[in-house]
C-alpha cells in the first residue's frame, strides 16, 4: 500500500521533472529537473529491488553525466532558451501533435496487449536476487563479459574523440 | 598451304585498333605528347604488315585449288541459322587481302609523314587500322553475315575517316552523305541477303554457290538486284555514286586507301565471291553491264571539267569502278578482279601524289591555282606521270592490260553498244587524266610564288609513291591478253574461286581492238597534253561555245541538285513539319514537362532540407509514426 | 512491485515522449541533448521493468551498457558542443544551419 | 559461477580479428599520444588491418557461436568483416595524404578508424541485440568524433553537431525498440527470438519494437525520412572522414541489417517487407530527385547514398539468402565506389574550398588518374555496365522482381535514369575545359594513388568478372 | 547487537547530534593547531580556553544580515548550501561507530557513499552557478572539475578494498579489518590509501586543494556572494566534509572502530564497554585524519589549477589502475597458492 502510493507519487514527480526538462527556460533549470528525474527513476529501480542499477543510475548519471552537462552549461555561460509555450508556433503545434501521435501509438499497442500478461521470456527461471551487486557481477563476467569488455572500446574512443574534438590548441 | 598463322591477319589490325585507342585515351585526358606519335603510327604500320607478311607466306605456298575454312568460334545461331566468325582463305581472298595489306602498308607509312602535324594523329591511325580489321573481316568473310559485318564495319570507318577533320561543316556534310548513302544501298544488301537465306537456308558462301539451282528465276533475280544495288552504294556506282566526290572532304590517305583501292571495290569483290549466283541470270548480268559501262562514261564525262585535282581522281575512280562492273556484267569477273588489282596500284600512287601536291601547295587543291610543279616535285611529278599513263590504258602499263582486257570482253560478249560506250569513256579517261597533270605539273606557274614554297614531301611520302608506281607500271604482266599468252596467269589464278565466262574472237579482232584501245589512250593523252599546257585559250573558246554542255557537265548533269529536290527537300519537309507539330507541339513538351517536372521537384524538395536539426528530427519522428502505423496496420 | 510494471512502462512511454517532445522543441543544443538523455533514461526504466517481469538479468545488463553508452556519447556531445561555441558563439541549433539545401 | 578459463580462451579466440584490430586502435592511441614516428601510424593502421582481415579469412573458428550466444563467427560475419577491413585498408592507403591536406591530427584519426572498425566487425558478427546495440555505438562515436576533426571549419563543425544529436536521438529508438523486442520475448538473442517467434505468434509489442528498431538502423543507413543528416554531414565532414562514415557505416549496417532479419525471420514477414518496401521506394525517389539539384559534389555523393540506401533495401524485401548475398555484393562494390569517389574529391579540393561541379572543371585534363578513376566510381554509382555498380544493381533488381516487388524494380529503374543526371554532370564538369585556367588541386601522392587504383580495380573486376565476389560471398555464406 | 527500531532513531539523533557538535568544534579546532603553528594562542576569550567560541561564532552568523545579490537565481541560490550540509551529512550514515552502532547497512554501502559524495558537488556548483557572479562561477567551475577529476581516483582506491574485503558494505569491510593492527587495510593498501587520502583532500576542498574557494584569486569561490547563515551553512559543510572524509579514511583504512588486539585483552568485558571503548577509538583515529588534514592545511601551499589536474589525471588515476589491477592479480595468484 505505501509501496503503492509511494511509486506513485514517484512517477508523478518524475513525470513533472521531465516536464520541466523540456519546458524549463534556463538549461540549468533543465538540467536541475533532469537530476530529480534520474532520481525518481533511480528510486523506481530501488523499488523494482535494482539496487546496484538504482546507485549506479545515481552515480553515473546524477553523479557525473549532469555534473558535466552542468559544467559545459556554465563554462559556455548558455543563454536561457524559449521555453516551450513562449512563442508557440505551427512548428511546435506540429512538435506537439507528431509526439501526441507517438504516444498514442504506443498507447494503441498498451490497449491491444498488457505487458504483464506478455509471455515470458525463454530464460524464466525464478530468480529473486536479480538485482544485487553479486548477481550483476556474476552475469557480467560470464554470460555478458564480451560485451562488457567491447563497452570498454566506446568510452575509450569517446575520450579520445572528446579530447581531439575540444582540444584548442592544434599541434 | 599453311594457315596457321592466319589468325594473325584478323587479329593484329585489331590489336593494333585497341592498342592505339588505349594509347589515345591517354592524349584524350591530356597526356598530350608528340613523342608517341612516331610509337602511334608505326605499330599501327606494323600491325598491318605483318599481316601482309603472313599473306605473302600463305600466297607463295599456296596452289590457285587450295581453299580453306578457318572457323574461330559460333557467333550466332538463331533455330536453323548459324552464322560462324569463319574465314575462307583462298585464291581470290588472298589475293585481295595481299593488296589491301599491301598498299594498306603503304599508305599507312605515307600517312606518318602526311599526318604528321594533326592533331588527331592518333585518332588517325586508331582509324585505319579498324578499317583494316574490318576490311579484312569483309574479305575473308565465309558468309554473307561476316562480310556484311566487315561492309558496315569499312562503312563506318570511311564514315569516320571522311568526317576526320569534323570541325569543318562541309566535311561533316560530306560524311553524312557517304553514310546515308551506304544505309540505302545496306538496306538493299539486306534485303538481297534475307531473300538468299529463305531460299537457300544458310548464308556461307559454300552454300549460297553451290545451290544456286534452288533459286526460281524471280528470286534469284531480285536477290541478286538487290545485291547489286547494295554493291552500288558501296562502290559508288549509278544511282548512288554521289558521295565519292564529296569524300574527298577526307585526308588524301584516305582517299586513297579507302575511296580509291580498297573499300570501294568492296561490291566489285561482293559480285565477284557471288559470281555463280549473278552469272545464273542474264537479264541481272545485263543490269550489272549496263550499270557499269553507264557510270564508266558519266563519270568519265564529268571529271572532265572539274577543278578540284582529288575531285577529278574521284570522278575517275567512279569511272573505272565502272569498267569493273562492266566485266563482271559481262560475266569477266576474273578481269573484274583484275583491273581492282591494278586500279589499286595506279589510283593510290594518284591519290597519294594528289597528296604530295596539296601538301606542297599548302592545302591548295584547285588545279587552276596550280601549274609547273614539275621542278618543285620532281619525284611527285614522275611517280604520278606513269600511274596517269597507266590509268589512261598507255601501252604496256597495268592500266593497258586490264582494261583492254575488258574492252574486248565485252566487245566479244557481244554487246557492241557497252563496247562503244566504254571504249569512248576510255578516250574521255586518257584526255581528263592528261588534263590533270598537263595543268598540275606543266605550263606557267598560276600560283603566287611568293606566297607558296612549294618542295618535295619527305621520303617517307615518296617512297610509298614509287612502290606504287613501280607497281602500276608492272602489274600488268600478270594478265597479259589471249592472244600475246593463251594462259594468262591472274584468269588462272582466280578460276577455282571465281567464274570466268570466256570470250570468243579471233585474234585479229584481238588485235584490231587492242590496237584502237592504244590508239585512243595515246590520242586522248596527247590532246590533253596539248589543250591543257599550251592552248588553254582554245579550251576556253571550246567551253563558250558549247557552254550549255559544259555547264550541264561541269554541274555534273545536276544530279545532286535532282537528288536533293527529289528526295531530300521533301524528305526534310517531312521531318521538319513532324517536328514542328508532333515534336516541338506534342512529344517534346511531355518529355521537356516530365524533365521539368523532376528538376522543378528537386528544386522544391532539396528546400525540406532545411539545415535545421529541429526539421530532421521532426521528419524523423513522421517516419517513425509512420513505420509504427505501418507495422501496426498490415 | 510486479503488479506495477504495465504502469511503469507506461510511465516510460510517457518519459520517452517528452524527450522527443524535448528534442523537436527546445532549440539549445544542451537541451536537446539532456532530452535524448530522458529518452536514454526512459528506456532504462522500461528495460529494468521487463527484466523484473521475465526474471531475467538481460535487461538489467543492457541498463548498464546504455549508462555507459550515454556517458560516452555525452562526453563526446559535449565536446562536440563546445567546439562549436568557439567558432560560433552559440549552441542555438536554429542558427547553425551552413549546411542546407 | 566459476569461470571456465579455456572456455573463455577459445571464446577470445574466436573473435581474434575484433581485438587485433581493437590493439591496433590501442596501439595507434599510444603512439599518437606519445608523437612518436606519426609516418608510422598508417602503416601501424594498415598492417593491424590486414592482420585482422587473414586471421578473419584463413583462421578457422572452433565454433560458430561463442560467450554464451553472443558472437557469430560464422561466415556471415567472415564476409562482412573482410568487406569492411578491405574498404579499411584501402582508405588506409588513401588517407595519409588527405590527413595532412586538411591539417588534421593523425593519430587520433587512425585510432578512431580503428575503434570504428571494431564497432563494425562487433556488428556484423552478433548475434544478440545487445551486441549489435554496443557495435552501432563503438562505430558512431568515433564516426561522430571523426565528423568534427576539423575543429576551426565551421562546417565541420556543424555537421558534428547535426550527426551527433540526430544519432543519438535515433540510438534512443533504436534502444527503445530493443526493449520492447525484449519484453515481448524476454530476450535479446536473436537466435532465442527466432525461437520464439517459431513458437507463438508475436504480439503488437514485438511488431512496435521491430519498427522502432528498424527506424534506428533506417538512421544508419541514411534511408528517407532518416536521411536528413547524411547529405548535411557527409558536405561538411573533413572528405577523409566522409570517405570512410559514408562508407564503412553503410556496409556495416547493411550487413547487420541483413543478419538481424535473417536471423529473425527464416520465414520472410510480410510486415518487414512493407515498411522496408516503402522506405525504399521513399530513399529511391526522394535521393535521386533531390541529388539533381545539387552543385556541391559531396553533397551530390550524400544524396546518391540516400538513393543507394533505398536499393540496397530492395535487396531485403525477398528474406532470402539470395537477396542477402545480392545486398552483400552491392553493399560491397557500393562502398568501394562510394569510398574512391570520396578519397579523388578529397584530393580535388584544395585549402578547404567545396569541391563543386564548376570547380571541378578541366580537373579531369590536370589530374588524369584521379579523374578517371572518379569516371569509373561514378559510372559505377550509375549502374552501367562495365563496372560492378551495374552488377550489384541488377542482382537486387532482380532478386526484387523474383520477390513479386515488379513495382519497386520499375521504380527502381526509372529512378536510376534520373540518377544518371547529375552523375553524368560530374563526369561531364570533369571533361570541361575551364574558362580560367587556373586549376586548383593537389596530385595525390604515390602511395594514395595506389590504393585508388586498387579501388577502381576492383570496382572493374566487380563488373568484368562478378563472379571473382559473388562466388566469394555464396562460398563464405 | 540487534536495535530496535526506536533504538534505531535514538541512534540516528545520537550520532547526528555528536557529529554536528563535533563539526563545530572542529572550527575551534582548526583555529587552534593554526594559532599552535603560527606560534600563536587561538581564541581563548569565550568560556575556558575559548571552548565556547564555535556558539559564539554561530550566533554572529546568525545574526548577521542576510544579503541576497539582485542577479541571482534565488530559489537554487537558497537551496544549494542545504544540499551542500545534507549531502555531507547523509554520507555519515554508512559509518559504524561501533560494532552493531550504524544508522544503516545495505550490502552496496560502498557504492552509496561513493553516490552521496557524488552529488555533494552539486551545492558548490549550484552556488557557485546561482550567484551569477563570476567569482562564483569560476569557483563552482573549479569545484565540479576537481571533483569529478578526484572522485575517480576516489572510486578506483576503494575498488582495491572491495576486492580484498568481497563485499561492499562497510560493515563487514570494518569487520574483516580485525582487531590485528596489521591486517588493517592502510597495510594491506598502502598505495590505496594514499590515493584516498590525497583525493579526500580534493573532495573537501582543503588546502593544498581549495581552489573552488581560493581567497587570493576567487575572493570566496563559490560562496563569494553568500552572507550570514547560508554562508555559516557552507561553512559547516566544509567541516562536515572534513570529519565524515576522517571518517571514512578511518573505517576504510584503520580499522574502523576496531581496537588493537581487543580481542585478547578486552575479551568478555562488558560489551557496553567495549563499545564505548571502541567509539573512544573511533573518534581518536578520526581526530588523527582531522589534525592531519589541518596540519597539511597550515604547512603546505596551494596547487596550481593545472597542477591540480595533472595530479589527478596524470599520477593517481594511473596509481589506482595499478592499485587494482595488482590486487586483483595478487587476489588471483593467492587464490590459487592456498
Amino acid at each position: 500500500m505505501i509501496v503503492d502510493i509511494l511509486f506513485y507519487i514517484t512517477a508523478l514527480v518524475a513525470i513533472i521533472s521531465g516536464l520541466l526538462v523540456i519546458t524549463g527556460k534556463s538549461p540549468v533549470t533543465s538540467a536541475l529537473s533532469l537530476v530529480l528525474n534520474f532520481f525518481c527513476i533511480a528510486f523506481i529501480y530501488l523499488m523494482l529491488e535494482a539496487q546496484f542499477l538504482a546507485i549506479i543510475q545515481v552515480i553515473v548519471y546524477a553523479g557525473a553525466i549532469m555534473v558535466l552537462f552542468l559544467f559545459v552549461i556554465m563554462l559556455l555561460n548558455l543563454q536561457d532558451d524559449m521555453t516551450l509555450f513562449e512563442r508557440f508556433d505551427l512548428k511546435k503545434g506540429f512538435a506537439v501533435l507528431l509526439t501526441g501521435l507517438f504516444l498514442l501509438e504506443i498507447a494503441y499497442i498498451f490497449s491491444l496487449d498488457s505487458v504483464s500478461v506478455a509471455p515470458k521470456g525463454v530464460t524464466g527461471a525464478s530468480f529473486p536476487e536479480l538485482g544485487t551487486v553479486e548477481s550483476i557481477g556474476k552475469y557480467l563476467f560470464s554470460d555478458f563479459v564480451y560485451p562488457f569488455e567491447m563497452i570498454s572500446v566506446v568510452l575509450l574512443s569517446a575520450v579520445v574523440g572528446a579530447v581531439v574534438i575540444a582540444k584548442k590548441k592544434v599541434d | 598451304m599453311n594457315i596457321g598463322l592466319f589468325g594473325l591477319v584478323i587479329a593484329l589490325p585489331l590489336a593494333g585498333f585497341l592498342l592505339n585507342g588505349a594509347l589515345g585515351l591517354f592524349n584524350l585526358l591530356g597526356w598530350r605528347s608528340e613523342s608517341r606519335k612516331p610509337v602511334v603510327g608505326w605499330l599501327a604500320s606494323l600491325a598491318i604488315l605483318v599481316p601482309f607478311v603472313v599473306l605473302l607466306f600463305i600466297f607463295l605456298g599456296m596452289s590457285a585449288e587450295d581453299k580453306s575454312i578457318v572457323t574461330y568460334y559460333r557467333w550466332f545461331s538463331v533455330e536453323d541459322l548459324n552464322i560462324n566468325i569463319a574465314y575462307q582463305i583462298d585464291s581470290l581472298s588472298v589475293l585481295m587481302g595481299l593488296m589491301v595489306t599491301g598498299i594498306g602498308f603503304l599508305i599507312h607509312v605515307y600517312s606518318i609523314g602526311y599526318m604528321k602535324h594533326d592533331e588527331g594523329f592518333w585518332r588517325f591511325f586508331v582509324y585505319l587500322n579498324l578499317f583494316i580489321f574490318a576490311m579484312l573481316n569483309l574479305i575473308f568473310a565465309d558468309n554473307l553475315v561476316l562480310l556484311f559485318l566487315g561492309w558496315e564495319g569499312v562503312g563506318l570507318c570511311s564514315y569516320l575517316l571522311i568526317g576526320f577533320w569534323y570541325k569543318q561543316a562541309f566535311v561533316n556534310d560530306a560524311a553524312i552523305k557517304a553514310f546515308v548513302m551506304n544505309r540505302i544501298g545496306d538496306f538493299a544488301f539486306l534485303i538481297g541477303m534475307f531473300l538468299i537465306f529463305k531460299t537457300v537456308g544458310s548464308l556461307s558462301f559454300d552454300a549460297i554457290n553451290s545451290n544456286v539451282g534452288l533459286f526460281d528465276e524471280s528470286t534469284l533475280f531480285w536477290a541478286g538486284l538487290f545485291l547489286f544495288i547494295g554493291a552500288t552504294g558501296k562502290s559508288a556506282q549509278i544511282p548512288l555514286y554521289t558521295w565519292l566526290p564529296d569524300a574527298m572532304a577526307g585526308p588524301t590517305p584516305v582517299s586513297a586507301l579507302i575511296h580509291a583501292a580498297t573499300m570501294v571495290t568492296a561490291g566489285v569483290y561482293m559480285v565477284a565471291r557471288l559470281s555463280p549466283l549473278f552469272s545464273a541470270n542474264a537479264e541481272l548480268m545485263m543490269i550489272v553491264a549496263v550499270i557499269g559501262g553507264l557510270t564508266a562514261l558519266f563519270a568519265a564525262t564529268i571529271g572532265l571539267f572539274q577543278n578540284d585535282i582529288k575531285k577529278v581522281l574521284a570522278y575517275s575512280t567512279v569511272s573505272q569502278l565502272g569498267y569493273m562492273f562492266l566485266a563482271a556484267g559481262v560475266g569477266a569477273f576474273p578481269i573484274a578482279i583484275f583491273h581492282v588489282f591494278t586500279h589499286a596500284f595506279f589510283k593510290a600512287c594518284l591519290f597519294l601524289g594528289s597528296g604530295s601536291v596539296i601538301h606542297a601547295m599548302h592545302d591548295e587543291q584547285d588545279i587552276r591555282n596550280m601549274g609547273g610543279l614539275k621542278k618543285y616535285l620532281p619525284q611527285t611529278y614522275i611517280t604520278f606521270f606513269i600511274a596517269t599513263f597507266a590509268l589512261a590504258g598507255f601501252p604496256l602499263t597495268a592500266g593497258f592490260f586490264s582494261k583492254d582486257e575488258i574492252l574486248f570482253r565485252t566487245f566479244a560478249s557481244g554487246n557492241y553498244i557497252l563496247w562503244g560506250l566504254a571504249i569512248f569513256s576510255a578516250l574521255l579517261t586518257a584526255i581528263y587524266m592528261m588534263r590533270l597533270t598537263s595543268l598540275t605539273f606543266y605550263g606557267k606557274e598560276r600560283f603566287d610564288s611568293h606566297k607558296t614554297h612549294p618542295h618535295e614531301s619527305p621520303a617517307l611520302m615518296t617512297l610509298p609513291l614509287w612502290i606504287l608506281a613501280a607497281g602500276a607500271l608492272l602489274v600488268g604482266f600478270l594478265g597479259l591478253p589471249g592472244v600475246v599468252a593463251p594462259t594468262n596467269w591472274i584468269t588462272t589464278w582466280l578460276e577455282p574461286s571465281v567464274i570466268n565466262v570466256e570470250g570468243h574472237a579471233s585474234h585479229f579482232t584481238e588485235w584490231a581492238l587492242m590496237a584502237l584501245g592504244s590508239g585512243l589512250a595515246i590520242a586522248g593523252l596527247f590532246a590533253g597534253w596539248k589543250l591543257y599546257t599550251t592552248n588553254l585559250e582554245t579550251v576556253a573558246r571550246l567551253k563558250a561555245s558549247f557552254s550549255g554542255l559544259y555547264n550541264l557537265i561541269y554541274n555534273k548533269y545536276f544530279v545532286d541538285e535532282t537528288y536533293d529536290n527529289v528526295i531530300v527537300k521533301p524528305y526534310s519537309w517531312i521531318s521538319n513539319s513532324l517536328m514542328n507539330n508532333l515534336e516541338n507541339m506534342l512529344l517534346y513538351p511531355l518529355y521537356g514537362w516530365t524533365a521539368k517536372a523532376v528538376s522543378g521537384g528537386a528544386e522544391l524538395i532539396r528546400f525540406i532540407q532545411t539545415g535545421h536539426t529541429p526539421t530532421y528530427v521532426t521528419f524523423f519522428i513522421i517516419g517513425v509514426v509512420g513505420v509504427i502505423s505501418l507495422i501496426l496496420f498490415i | 512491485m510486479n503488479q506495477h510494471i504495465d504502469a511503469i512502462v507506461a510511465l516510460s512511454a510517457i518519459l520517452f515522449s517528452m524527450g522527443v517532445l524535448g528534442v523537436l522543441t527546445r532549440k539549445n543544443a544542451i537541451t536537446i541533448f539532456m532530452s535524448v538523455e530522458l529518452m536514454l533514461n526512459s528506456v532504462n526504466l522500461a528495460l529494468v521493468a521487463f527484466s523484473r517481469l521475465h526474471n531475467d538479468i538481460t535487461g538489467q545488463m543492457l541498463v548498464i551498457f546504455v549508462m555507459a553508452i550515454a556517458a560516452a556519447e555525452v562526453a563526446v556531445g559535449l565536446a562536440i558542443v563546445i567546439s562549436i561555441f568557439r567558432n560560433r558563439q552559440t549552441a542555438d541549433v536554429t542558427e547553425i544551419n551552413l549546411l542546407r539545401w | 559461477m566459476p569461470i571456465d578459463l579455456n572456455l573463455l580462451l577459445r571464446d577470445t579466440l574466436s573473435v581474434a580479428p575484433v581485438l587485433i584490430v581493437l590493439l591496433s586502435g590501442i596501439v595507434l592511441m599510444m603512439m599518437s599520444a606519445s608523437k612518436v614516428q606519426s609516418k608510422l601510424l598508417p602503416w601501424v593502421a594498415g598492417s593491424g588491418y590486414l592482420i585482422s582481415f587473414l586471421t578473419l579469412t584463413f583462421v578457422t573458428v572452433p565454433s560458430a557461436s561463442a560467450f554464451s550466444g553472443m558472437v557469430n563467427t560464422g561466415s556471415f560475419a567472415v564476409v562482412g568483416g573482410s568487406m569492411i577491413l578491405a574498404l579499411a585498408f584501402l582508405h588506409t592507403m588513401v588517407s595519409a595524404n588527405l590527413l595532412k591536406k586538411d591539417g588534421i591530427y593523425l593519430g587520433e584519426f587512425y585510432a578512431l578508424q580503428a575503434f570504428a572498425i571494431t564497432g563494425m566487425l562487433m556488428m556484423v558478427s552478433a548475434n544478440d541485440l545487445i551486441m549489435v546495440f554496443i557495435g552501432i555505438e563503438t562505430m558512431s562515436i568515433p564516426f561522430y568524433a571523426m565528423a568534427g576533426l576539423k575543429r576551426k571549419d565551421v562546417r565541420s563543425n556543424e555537421s558534428a553537431m547535426k550527426y551527433f544529436l540526430i544519432g543519438a536521438f535515433a540510438a534512443g529508438f533504436l534502444l527503445y525498440g530493443i526493449a520492447l523486442i525484449y519484453g515481448a520475448t524476454g530476450t535479446t538473442n536473436l537466435t532465442r527470438i527466432a525461437d520464439y517467434l517459431a513458437s507463438q505468434t508475436p504480439g503488437a509489442f514485438f511488431w512496435v519494437g521491430i519498427g522502432l528498431m528498424l527506424t534506428g538502423f533506417f538512421f544508419k543507413v541514411s534511408a528517407v525520412p532518416f536521411h536528413f543528416w547524411a547529405p548535411d554531414v557527409y558536405q561538411g565532414a573533413p572528405t577523409v572522414s566522409s570517405a570512410f562514415l559514408a562508407t564503412g557505416g553503410k556496409m556495416a549496417t547493411f550487413m547487420t541489417l541483413a543478419l538481424v532479419s535473417m536471423k529473425l525471420f527464416p520465414v520472410p514477414s510480410a510486415k518487414w517487407a512493407a515498411v522496408v518496401a516503402v522506405v525504399a521506394a521513399l530513399s529511391m525517389i526522394i535521393g535521386n530527385v533531390t541529388a539533381l539539384a545539387q552543385t556541391n559534389v559531396k553533397r551530390i555523393l550524400g544524396y546518391s547514398s540516400v538513393a543507394h540506401a533505398g536499393y540496397l533495401l530492395l535487396a531485403l524485401l525477398s528474406q532470402t539468402t539470395d537477396g542477402y548475398q545480392a545486398l552483400a555484393y552491392y553493399v560491397f562494390v557500393y562502398g568501394i565506389t562510394t569510398f574512391a569517389a570520396f578519397a579523388v574529391v578529397g584530393y580535388l579540393e584544395k585549402d578547404g574550398n567545396p569541391v563543386t561541379l564548376e570547380s571541378l572543371k578541366g580537373l579531369g585534363f590536370s589530374h588524369r588518374t584521379e579523374g578517371v578513376i572518379l569516371t569509373i566510381a561514378v559510372i559505377s554509382l550509375m549502374g552501367i555496365p562495365p563496372m560492378g555498380g551495374f552488377v550489384g544493381k541488377y542482382l537486387v533488381f532482380l532478386n526484387a522482381y523474383e520477390s513479386g516487388h515488379l513495382g519497386l524494380v520499375i521504380l527502381g529503374v526509372v529512378t536510376s535514369m534520373v540518377s544518371i543526371g547529375y552523375y553524368l554532370r560530374i563526369i561531364l564538369s570533369l571533361y570541361t575545359r575551364p574558362e580560367s585556367t587556373e586549376v586548383i588541386a593537389n596530385p595525390a601522392g604515390a602511395f594514395a594513388l595506389t590504393g585508388l587504383i586498387l579501388a577502381a580495380v576492383i570496382i572493374l573486376v566487380s563488373g568484368l568478372y562478378p563472379p571473382v565476389f559473388t562466388g566469394w560471398i555464396t562460398s563464405l555464406w | 547487537m540487534k536495535l530496535e527500531l526506536f533504538g534505531h532513531l535514538v541512534l540516528t539523533v545520537c550520532i547526528f547530534g555528536s557529529l554536528f557538535l563535533f563539526v563545530a568544534y572542529a572550527v575551534y579546532f582548526e583555529r587552534k593547531v593554526a594559532a599552535k603553528m603560527q606560534n600563536r594562542v587561538g581564541p581563548d576569550r569565550v568560556g575556558w580556553y575559548g571552548l565556547l567560541q564555535p556558539f559564539a561564532d554561530i550566533l554572529k552568523l546568525l545574526l548577521k544580515e542576510e544579503i541576497i545579490a539582485t542577479q541571482a537565481t534565488k530559489l537554487i541560490h537558497t537551496l544549494a548550501p542545504g544540499i551542500s550540509v545534507i549531502m555531507a551529512f547523509i554520507t555519515f550514515a554508512m559509518i559504524p561507530i561501533a560494532q552493531g552502532f550504524y544508522i544503516a547497512d545495505i550490502n552496496i554501502g560502498m557504492l552509496y557513499m561513493m553516490a552521496v559524495t557524488s552529488i555533494g558537488v552539486y551545492g558548490v556548483t549550484l552556488a557557485g552557478w546561482s550567484s551569477n557572479s563570476k567569482y562564483s562561477l569560476l569557483g563552482s567551475m573549479r569545484a565540479s572539475a576537481q571533483m569529478i577529476s578526484y572522485e575517480l581516483s576516489m572510486g578506483l582506491a576503494v575498488v582495491g578494498i572491495i576486492l580484498i574485503t568481497q563485499s561492499m558494505s562497510v560493515v563487514s569491510i570494518v569487520d574483516s579489518q580485525t582487531d590485528n593492527p596489521f591486517l588493517w587495510n592502510i597495510i594491506k593498501q598502502p598505495i590505496g590509501f594514499l590515493i584516498f587520502w590525497i583525493a579526500s583532500f580534493a573532495e573537501a576542498n582543503r588546502l593544498p586543494f581549495d581552489l573552488p574557494e581560493s581567497e587570493q584569486e576567487l575572493v570566496g569561490g563559490f560562496h563569494t556572494e553568500y552572507s550570514s547563515m547560508r554562508f555559516a551553512l557552507f561553512f559547516f559543510a566544509e567541516y562536515t566534509h572534513l570529519i565524515v572524509a576522517s571518517s571514512i579514511l578511518t573505517t576504510l583504512y584503520l580499522g574502523g572502530y576496531q581496537i588493537p588486539y581487543s580481542s585478547v585483552w578486552l575479551a568478555g568485558a562488558n560489551e557496553w564497554l567495549v563499545a564505548g571503548l571502541q567509539i573512544l577509538m573511533f573518534i581518536l583515529k578520526m581526530c588523527l585524519f582531522v589534525f592531519l588534514f589541518m596540519w597539511v592545511r597550515w604547512t603546505l601551499p596551494r596547487f596550481k589549477y593545472n597542477h591540480l589536474m595533472e595530479l589527478g589525471w596524470k599520477y593517481l588515476l594511473p596509481l589506482g589502475l595499478i592499485n587494482v589491477v595488482v590486487t586483483a592479480g595478487w587476489l588471483l595468484i593467492y587464490d590459487k597458492l592456498f
